[in-house]
């Protein structure tokens, strides 16, 4: 019952609050820096929830050494791994370039404040 | 066979004439009775129309109005053959109703063509009040017609005038219609209170402001041609025409005595008052009318 | 006013997107392989599902012999998701040159570098260039690989960057080696279309598990992830540095 | 051997990365580099198409078999789907090479398209959900790129944020999809969904519509659409509205059919609901518009709802409905060819307002062609749009659909009037006659002569396309 | 040659003439002109004999049978009409070639929908005929583009409703042919012959500006090109009506008299739409301040007409409806024709500015007059003719509202034909129109044709009522009987001769009247009594002694009180795109935590509904 409790919290509940709380930062914030830093956050509950989903009870890291030979070992799932690895170099590049707009666009606007640059903007 | 149809015309238009004419004399003297003046005697209307015709200077405004004219007197001449008068119809059998309407159009037509033609603002404004007004007692006039020639399932004057002689008259059978008719023939002849077209005083009696010598001479014979054909539709409708051409002629003096006297009584309507009057009171009567015979008739 | 409705959808959010997800995940216990592709990976036996439960460590398997299942996963069962991948990089990279790169030379200048860090960078630089080569070179082997070692390279040069003001990393150098490292990803794929018949198929000897030189093209591909990655990564540092 | 469709990917991919290395040398022969990738891709399309079947085909990566190795799905009727967006897109290299490269970064942004190419290419061929998942990503950060190439900076942020929460979800849609049915590509996930409960599949599939709405410029994701097309380049816009929302339509298409295999009916109401009112919504704003770039967004917004509409009502319980989703591929194909023109046309003649259109009875010409392009994409006869309203209109009718036809017909009015009064601007704007800003090169003429010319030969031969690219998912179900 | 190769062949010539009309316009309204008697011809050789394009199995059918000749031969004549007079008429235009290019183009677009054997053709060219008016419309002024596209709107409305239709229709039958339409009638269901009734109604009444749908007429044919605003009128709306003649085609004519089609009394409905679309469009035409919105309403209230006679359900009413189809082309075109040589002269069609051109252009004048006392149906001219068929039809059922609405449409003509008549030819003549000249001979021909028609066809109307009892025979209604001259019908029998001569006679006596007596002095325009004088302003400035503003003026203080249902549809128009904005404003003008906002809301809603 409690390690149930305990489990959803951990593999479900706590990556998709840290996710909904970079949410949260979007929804509530004007400031352009602070948007990158929101969705940076989401990135990061959506990778954890992907590792969560991908571990094995008492599993271990899928790597074939001295110590674990067989094929029928308990390895934790790999691909989940792979799929965050995909995720996090897809977030960095995004920030990266992210960042270089939010300087040009600073360079243009002279703010970060979105509700300002509403006004400033021109169709 | 055209020739002896060609005699029986000419005869017909000429009495026409000298019958309508005389009686217009005749009712200018009744007027002046009621108005207490002693009144013209009753030739004086041939008096003025010769006079008219042979005066020596008559002005012209060019050829419109010379060709309006002449289609109006011609238009006028040609509808009333077609008019039964008692037992007698020029042309037996080419006595239909619609026609007759639309060809009296024509006179109309050439009227004012010939007097807008003219160029003189009076003209044009009488013009334009004659025709709304038109469409004032046209709409009544042929609502109730329309009835008694889908009563009669005939729109030929001699089949309406034989059933209602063999019958009852429509004025019997439809007083209301027959009364509203009546009003709407005063319209047709721009009798008082319907006068407001030809008002003399404001705008110079209208249409007939510019015509002079002969042309004002064949204006009024057209008139009274006009006269003849209306106040004989309203007779062939209503009062069953007539058994001969006297009983028809009596029927008609009364009905034209009735209506002088009415509107000698009366003042002028504005023009959007009379056509208001026709809507309001016409149409609703003769659509009531209509409701009531129509349903005597298919029940 | 707007916090409070955040927080209000955030919380339905929470519940129902926890409570719809919750009875159907198979978390922890309920997770088990044997239904998941995962299994077969980890076996290396999605070719003949037949041998199971044998060594593999220290033995060769005509399919994929590197020890490190996650980068089997990732440089060879699923290497079209790694190509997209480093493309996503490379791109996001462009990106930030196209914008950056147009404006003129305004390098970033540390007023007083730090002493320590700029004698120390002097001899850490090559060790931890040395790292990061020797994490991305046995990539197959241990836990690591292409992106890491790329990363920790470009920490090295941003370290560079901190520590002096004069420093510069050459800008034609980097073009060629990125490009060049792509494309010949691109083209040992097509080798193995042209090989074998399957682009990315593993054509060459796969050799012992464990070994250094084993599992055929799984290190050399991660070899040139690893010199795109530190390539870009170091690029995108040289671009915020303002550095041309 | 090389009838692979992997190489339609691999080409554009190839040449974007040969790009820094050749301007390390010389920065010239850069412009040329996407016309060369673009029409050896089409010389490989023609190549694979000549050898293909209509059957619904897996292309194993990496010689993995399907579930396990990433595998691309091919026939000849998506073989056509890439030779128009591929031809589109030459199209747009030819006019990027001829009018705007000198704008903005000379590396960067010839890279940006290449690859826009390829993303688009993936998209449609990947029969695997994560390499999807990558592709979008990949045309994602090409269109900021593209979307930035005329400094409209914070459109590409109002894009960044809006497609990022997008792919955020499609990686928790994905990540739960293979946590419980243990497999990730496309055709295998749905039998290990069987047996979950509804609530999973419910949060599953709003996961899905949502995130994948972000590209096809679908409700509630396309907020960015209108800010990015009046912001971006000629070229760009035409990537937008050409190439990448075509691609990703597909792509939702792709996922609708083969992931859910037309059960769960609840998402297929969704998803009628949501081209409905995206239909909607897109027609009555463009009406309102001004400004054109604004106005084609907007109206190609609606195509977009209308299609996937479309699409969705043809789908019930298991059973495609082929008539209507034959009907609504044949919009989709016949808008990627107007939609460019168009946008072609209205790039070179600098058209950008309804109000200060300049006298273009100088370019009668080009008036005239994307003349031809819009009686195309408001369906009059003799142009090829007119069939594909008129097949759908058919479809929708014959199967009572009657509230769908509805709220299509009255939105067609709308589509109709705002688009004909921009040809009348066109046409017969009295402005002084200043000399127009750019006048418009050889080059230029030729391309939109030869989009003209296929819309006119669909429009005269509509059926033997038509049978071309119907039961485009022939094999993969049912 | 054979119909579909004239298809074809007037589509590559409309191409060929753009090219040709670059040299000289002259050469490409010869060609034009050309091309439709040599179509003419080909109409004729190919009666009853079915011809079809297919390109790859898409048919377009095509025959030529007693029904459709009728309209083919009318429209071949009108666009006869609008070329000849176009030879010249068309030297002020802006884009000539493009205004050739497109008549042209039309041209073959009605005769292909008119020659249509099944509804998929004939709805293809009924979509191209639109977009093809649309521009030519759009040619002229801002004003005619803003009309264009209120023109575009409606008839698309129309377009959808008929696409709808065609498809009901074939589901339900199978096919979309028109004989085998007429075999399998029966298949079809009460409730789709509803809906097929209804929007094949719709469809027509747009096109055919028909009452609560006429409000685009005013505009689009009062500023569309001059010599277009013929066909527009003529043709494009008797295009519109044309189609519902199919629904007696398709449903057998009895449950047509028994003014109960598909167990709906669509007839008695349709025919009081006919009655009411009379009155609103005399109404609104006596209010009209210029000349060629006045004649578009007109166009309106005969619509009407056509409309009441058709549902009316006898085939005395029937046939007159057909007759008034000619009848109101041959007028529209002679007004349309007349107000456009007076445009081509003096650059205005408004009548306030007018006046006295009876002088300059008599001609032009005479055409004016022949065809207004044809429209407003007196004797002895062929309007007359078909008005007195619907008449006697309302008389023997005695159903007296719709009598009186056709009463009030033929009284009103009368009052708003008269206006032009009077402020355009007559009166006053302004300054500067004194030395104006009579139109060239080329634009005077088509006129003088319409005319001795109008008489002709008057005095014998037998020559188009043999063809016309032709056609009802193919319908399966049984013909009226009539001979050259003489219609006999229940009431009573017509001889239009007899009224001719008796007419002619009268003048004829009125002329020798005026002959014997006094001869006349002619004098000047503006010597005038005026209270006895000759008013010196008359000489320098003789408009103002021109009564032509609001002629009407007692009238129209009748109808001030009415709103019109344009500035209703306008009103309705305002508020809808308000409302289109705050669909703008709510999902497309935010920052952009306010799409997050909407993305968010719209997740937790997609869930949340299906999840209780």
């Amino acid at each position: 019952m409690i390690n149930n409790i305990i489990n959803s919290w951990v593999f479900v509940y706590g990556p998709l609050s840290i996710f909904l709380i970079g949410l949260y930062g979007i929804l509530t914030q004007n400031n352009i820096f602070k948007l990158v830093i929101s969705i940076n956050i989401m990135n990061l509950g959506v990778n954890l929830y992907i590792i969560a989903l991908g571990y094995v009870h008492n599993g271990i890291a899928p790597i074939y050494t001295e110590k674990f030979k067989m094929s029928g070992e308990n390895f934790v799932d790999p691909v989940p791994q792979a799929l965050v690895l995909t995720a996090i170099v897809i977030s960095v590049a995004i920030t990266a370039f992210f960042l270089a707009v939010l300087i040009k666009n600073y360079e243009k606007y002279k703010t970060l404040d979105i509700e300002k640059i509403k006004g400033l903007e021109n169709d | 066979m055209i020739i002896k149809f060609l005699i029986r015309g000419l005869l017909f238009l000429i009495g026409a004439f000298i019958f309508q004419v005389s009686l217009s004399g005749f009712s200018r003297k009744v007027v002046g009775r009621i108005q207490k003046r002693y009144g013209p005697v009753f030739w004086q209307n041939f008096r003025d129309i010769f006079k008219f015709l042979f005066k020596k200077t008559s002005i012209s405004h060019g050829f419109i109005f010379d060709f309006g004219v002449l289609m109006a007197f011609g238009g006028t001449m040609a509808t009333l053959i077609f008019v039964p008068f008692g037992n007698f119809a020029v042309i037996p059998g080419q006595t239909n109703f619609i026609v007759i309407i639309y060809l009296l159009a024509i006179g109309l037509l050439g009227m004012a063509m010939s007097a807008v033609g003219s160029g003189n603002p009076n003209a044009s404004i009488g013009i334009s009040r004659a025709l709304t007004q038109m469409l004032g007692y046209e709409l009544p006039f042929l609502i109730i017609a329309l009835i008694i020639m889908f009563t009669n399932q005939s729109s030929s004057l001699e089949v309406l005038v034989n059933s209602q002689i063999a019958g009852t008259w429509n004025l019997i059978k439809m007083p209301l219609g027959a009364v509203v008719a009546f009003i709407s023939v005063m319209g047709m002849l721009g009798k008082k209170p319907f006068d407001s077209p030809i008002a003399p005083a404001e705008i110079a009696s209208g249409p007939l402001v510019e015509y002079s010598g002969k042309y004002l001479g064949i204006l009024m014979i057209q008139h009274e041609f006009a006269t003849v054909i209306e106040v004989g539709l309203f007779v062939n409708l209503f009062l069953g025409g007539g058994k001969t051409i006297l009983d028809f002629m009596i029927k008609y003096i009364i009905v034209y005595i009735l209506m002088v006297i009415i509107s000698s009584f009366l003042p002028r309507f504005k023009v959007e008052e009379s056509v208001k009057f026709f809507w309001k009171w016409g149409l609703s009567i003769s659509i009531i009318q209509a409701v009531i015979t129509l349903g005597f008739y298919f029940s | 006013m707007r916090k409070f409705g955040a927080l209000i959808i955030i919380l339905a959010l929470l519940y129902f997107l926890g409570s719809g997800l919750i009875t159907d995940l198979k978390i922890n216990r309920k997770n088990n392989l044997s239904q998941k592709t995962a299994r077969a990976y980890i076996n290396r036996n999605v070719k003949n599902p037949e041998i199971n439960n044998q060594q593999l460590h220290g033995k060769t398997n005509n399919e994929n012999t590197a020890a490190n299942s996650v980068t089997a996963v990732i440089v060879d069962y699923r290497s079209m998701d790694t190509l997209g991948e480093i493309t996503v990089l490379f791109l996001a990279v462009t990106g930030v040159l196209a914008l950056l790169g147009s404006s003129k030379n305004n390098r970033i200048k540390l007023e007083k570098p730090n002493y320590i860090l700029k004698i120390s960078s002097k001899f850490l630089f090559p060790l931890i260039f040395l790292f990061g080569f020797y994490i991305f070179i046995h990539g197959h082997l241990t836990p690591g690989g292409g992106f890491q070692g790329g990363t920790i390279v470009a920490a090295a040069v941003l370290m560079m960057y901190f520590a002096s003001n004069n420093y510069r990393v050459n800008t034609t150098d980097i073009k060629i080696l990125e490009s060049l490292s792509g494309l010949s990803f691109i083209i040992i794929g097509i080798f193995g279309l042209f090989i074998l018949g399957d682009f990315l198929q593993n054509f060459l000897n796969k050799g012992i598990m464990g070994e250094l030189f084993s599992a055929g093209i799984v290190p050399i591909i991660y070899i040139l992830i690893g010199l795109k990655v530190s390539a870009e990564l170091s690029n995108i540092v040289k671009e915020f540095m303002g550095d041309k | 051997m090389i009838n692979q469709p992997v190489i339609i990917i691999l080409i554009p991919l190839f040449f974007a990365f040969l790009i820094p290395l050749i301007s390390v040398f010389s920065k010239k022969i850069i412009k040329i580099i996407p016309v060369i990738a673009a029409f050896i891709n089409l010389a490989a399309i023609i190549k694979i198409l000549s050898s293909s079947s209509r059957i619904l085909k897996y292309f194993s990566i990496s010689g993995y078999k399907i579930p396990f190795g990433i595998n691309l799905i091919f026939n000849y009727q998506i073989g056509m789907f890439l030779f128009a967006i591929n031809l589109v897109a030459l199209i747009a290299f030819l006019y990027f090479y001829k009018n705007e490269f000198n704008i903005g970064n000379k590396i960067a942004y010839p890279i940006a398209f290449t690859l826009g190419l390829t993303a688009a290419n993936g998209m449609i061929l990947t029969g695997d959900l994560f390499n999807l998942f990558v592709f979008m990503e990949l045309a994602a950060i090409s269109g900021y790129i593209i979307s930035s190439h005329r400094k409209g900076y914070y459109s590409t942020i109002t894009y960044i944020v809006i497609t990022s929460i997008g792919s955020l979800l499609f990686l928790l849609g994905t990540a739960s999809v293979y946590n419980v049915s243990g497999s990730l590509s496309l055709n295998t996930i749905s039998t290990g969904l069987q047996g979950v409960s509804g609530q999973f599949i419910i949060i599953i599939s709003v996961l899905f519509i949502i995130s994948l709405s972000g590209e096809a410029e679908l409700i509630p994701l396309n907020s960015w659409v209108p800010k990015v097309y009046n912001k971006t380049g000629d070229t760009g816009r035409i990537f937008f509205g050409s190439i990448f929302s075509s691609a990703a339509l597909f792509a939702v298409i792709k996922v609708l059919i083969l992931l859910f295999q037309g059960s769960y009916s609840y998402i297929y109401e969704v998803i009628t609901v949501i081209g409905l009112i995206t239909l909607f919504i897109g027609e009555v704003v463009a009406f309102r518009q001004e400004n054109i770039k604004k106005m084609i967004a907007y109206s190609s917004v609606a195509q977009a709802g209308l299609i996937i509409g479309a699409v969705s009502m043809a789908i019930k319980n298991g059973i495609i409905n082929k008539m209507v989703f034959n009907a609504a591929i044949f919009q989709l194909f016949n808008n990627i060819f107007a939609k460019g023109l168009i946008l072609l046309g209205v790039g070179a003649l600098g058209a950008y307002h309804l109000n200060n259109l300049k006298n273009n009875n100088k370019k009668l010409l080009a008036s005239i062609l994307t003349g031809i392009g819009v009686l195309s994409l408001i369906g009059m006869p003799p142009f090829a749009g007119f069939w594909s309203k008129f097949y759908l209109i058919k479809a929708l009718v014959l199967n009572k659909f009657t509230f769908f036809i509805i709220i299509f017909l009255f939105s067609a009015l709308f589509e109709v009037y705002y688009y004909m009064k921009f040809l009348q601007k066109l046409f017969f704007s009295e402005g002084n006659k200043t000399k127009t800003k750019k006048d418009i090169s050889f080059l230029t003429y030729g391309m939109m002569v030869y989009l003209s010319a296929i819309i006119l030969l669909i429009g005269i031969f509509p059926n033997s396309i038509y049978k071309a690219i119907s039961d485009i998912f022939m094999g993969g179900i049912l | 040659m054979t119909f579909n190769n004239l298809i074809l062949l007037g589509s590559v010539t409309s191409f060929l003439t753009y090219f040709l009309s670059k040299l000289s316009y002259k050469i490409g309204t010869v060609i034009k002109t050309l091309f439709i008697i040599i179509s003419m011809y080909i109409i004729y050789g190919n009666f009853n004999t079915p011809s079809s394009i297919s390109i790859n199995e898409i048919n377009l059918n095509f025959n030529v049978n007693a029904f459709n000749i009728y309209f083919l031969v009318l429209a071949s004549f009108v666009f006869l009409m609008t070329s000849l007079f176009s030879i010249n008429g068309i030297k002020k235009y802006k884009y000539k070639n493009s205004y050739i290019f497109l008549n042209l183009l039309l041209f073959t677009g009605i005769i292909g929908l008119f020659g249509s054997s099944d509804l998929i053709t004939l709805f293809i060219f009924w979509e191209l005929i639109t977009w093809v008016s649309f521009f030519l419309i759009s040619l002229k002024s801002s004003l005619s583009r803003k009309a264009a596209l209120v023109y575009i709107f409606m008839s698309m409305i129309g377009t959808y409703f008929l696409i709808s239709g065609i498809f009901i229709i074939q589901n339900s039958i199978g096919g979309v042919s028109f004989n085998l339409i007429q075999k399998n009638i029966g298949l079809i269901n009460t409730a789709s012959a509803n809906k097929v009734i209804i929007f094949f109604v719709i469809a027509a009444f747009v096109k055919g500006g028909v009452y609560p749908l006429h409000t685009w007429l005013r505009n689009a044919h009062g500023e569309a090109p001059d010599n277009f605003s013929p066909v527009l009128s003529g043709l494009l709306t008797k295009m519109g009506l044309y189609l519902i003649y199919f629904l007696v085609i398709f449903f057998p004519f009895t449950k047509l008299i028994s003014l109960n089609i598909a167990s709906f009394p669509f007839g008695i409905i349709f025919s009081y739409i006919g009655g009411i679309s009379i009155i609103v469009g005399t109404i609104s035409a006596i209010l009209q301040n210029d000349a060629k919105k006045l004649i578009a309403f007109s166009t309106v209230s005969h619509a009407g007409y056509i409309v009441l006679a058709f549902s009316y359900g006898t085939n005395l009413a029937f046939f007159g409806s057909l007759m008034h189809i000619l009848v109101h082309a041959f007028t529209s075109l002679g007004m349309f024709l007349s107000i456009a040589a007076v445009k081509y002269r003096t650059n205005t069609s408004k009548m306030d500015d007018l006046g006295g051109l009876i002088t300059n252009m008599p001609v032009t004048f005479t055409t004016y007059l022949v065809s207004i006392i044809s429209l407003a149906g007196i004797p002895p001219l062929v309007g007359f003719v078909s008005k007195w068929m619907i008449y006697q039809a309302l008389i023997v059922n005695g159903s007296y509202f719709l009598a009186f609405a056709a009463f009030f449409g033929s009284i009103g003509s009368f009052m708003y034909v008269f206006r032009p008549l009077a402020t355009v030819f007559l009166g006053q003549r302004p300054k500067k129109y004194e030395k104006i000249k009579e139109v060239p001979f080329l634009m005077q021909l088509p006129m003088l044709i319409i005319t001795l028609l109008t008489v002709l066809l008057g005095v014998l109307p037998g020559i188009i009522i043999k063809p016309l009892n032709k056609l009802m025979t193919h319908l399966g209604i049984d013909p009226i009987e009539s001979s050259l001259y003489k219609l006999v019908t229940k009431l009573t029998t017509l001889d239009m001769v007899l009224i001719f001569t008796v007419f002619g006679l009268g003048f004829l006596i009125a002329l020798i009247v005026f002959l014997i007596f006094a001869k006349t002095t002619k004098v000047k325009q503006h010597e005038q009594y005026t209270a006895g004088e000759i008013v010196p302003e008359l000489k320098t400035m003789p408009s103002m002694y021109h009564y032509s503003k609001n002629y009407y003026k007692p009238f129209s203080r009748i109808f001030s009180i009415f709103p019109s249902l344009e500035s209703i549809y306008n009103r309705i128009a305002y508020f809808t795109k308000k409302i289109f904005d705050i669909f703008d404003n709510f999902f497309y003008k935010e920052t952009v935590n306010g799409y997050v906002w909407i993305i968010s809301l719209v997740f937790l809603t997609l869930i949340i509904i299906r999840w209780l």
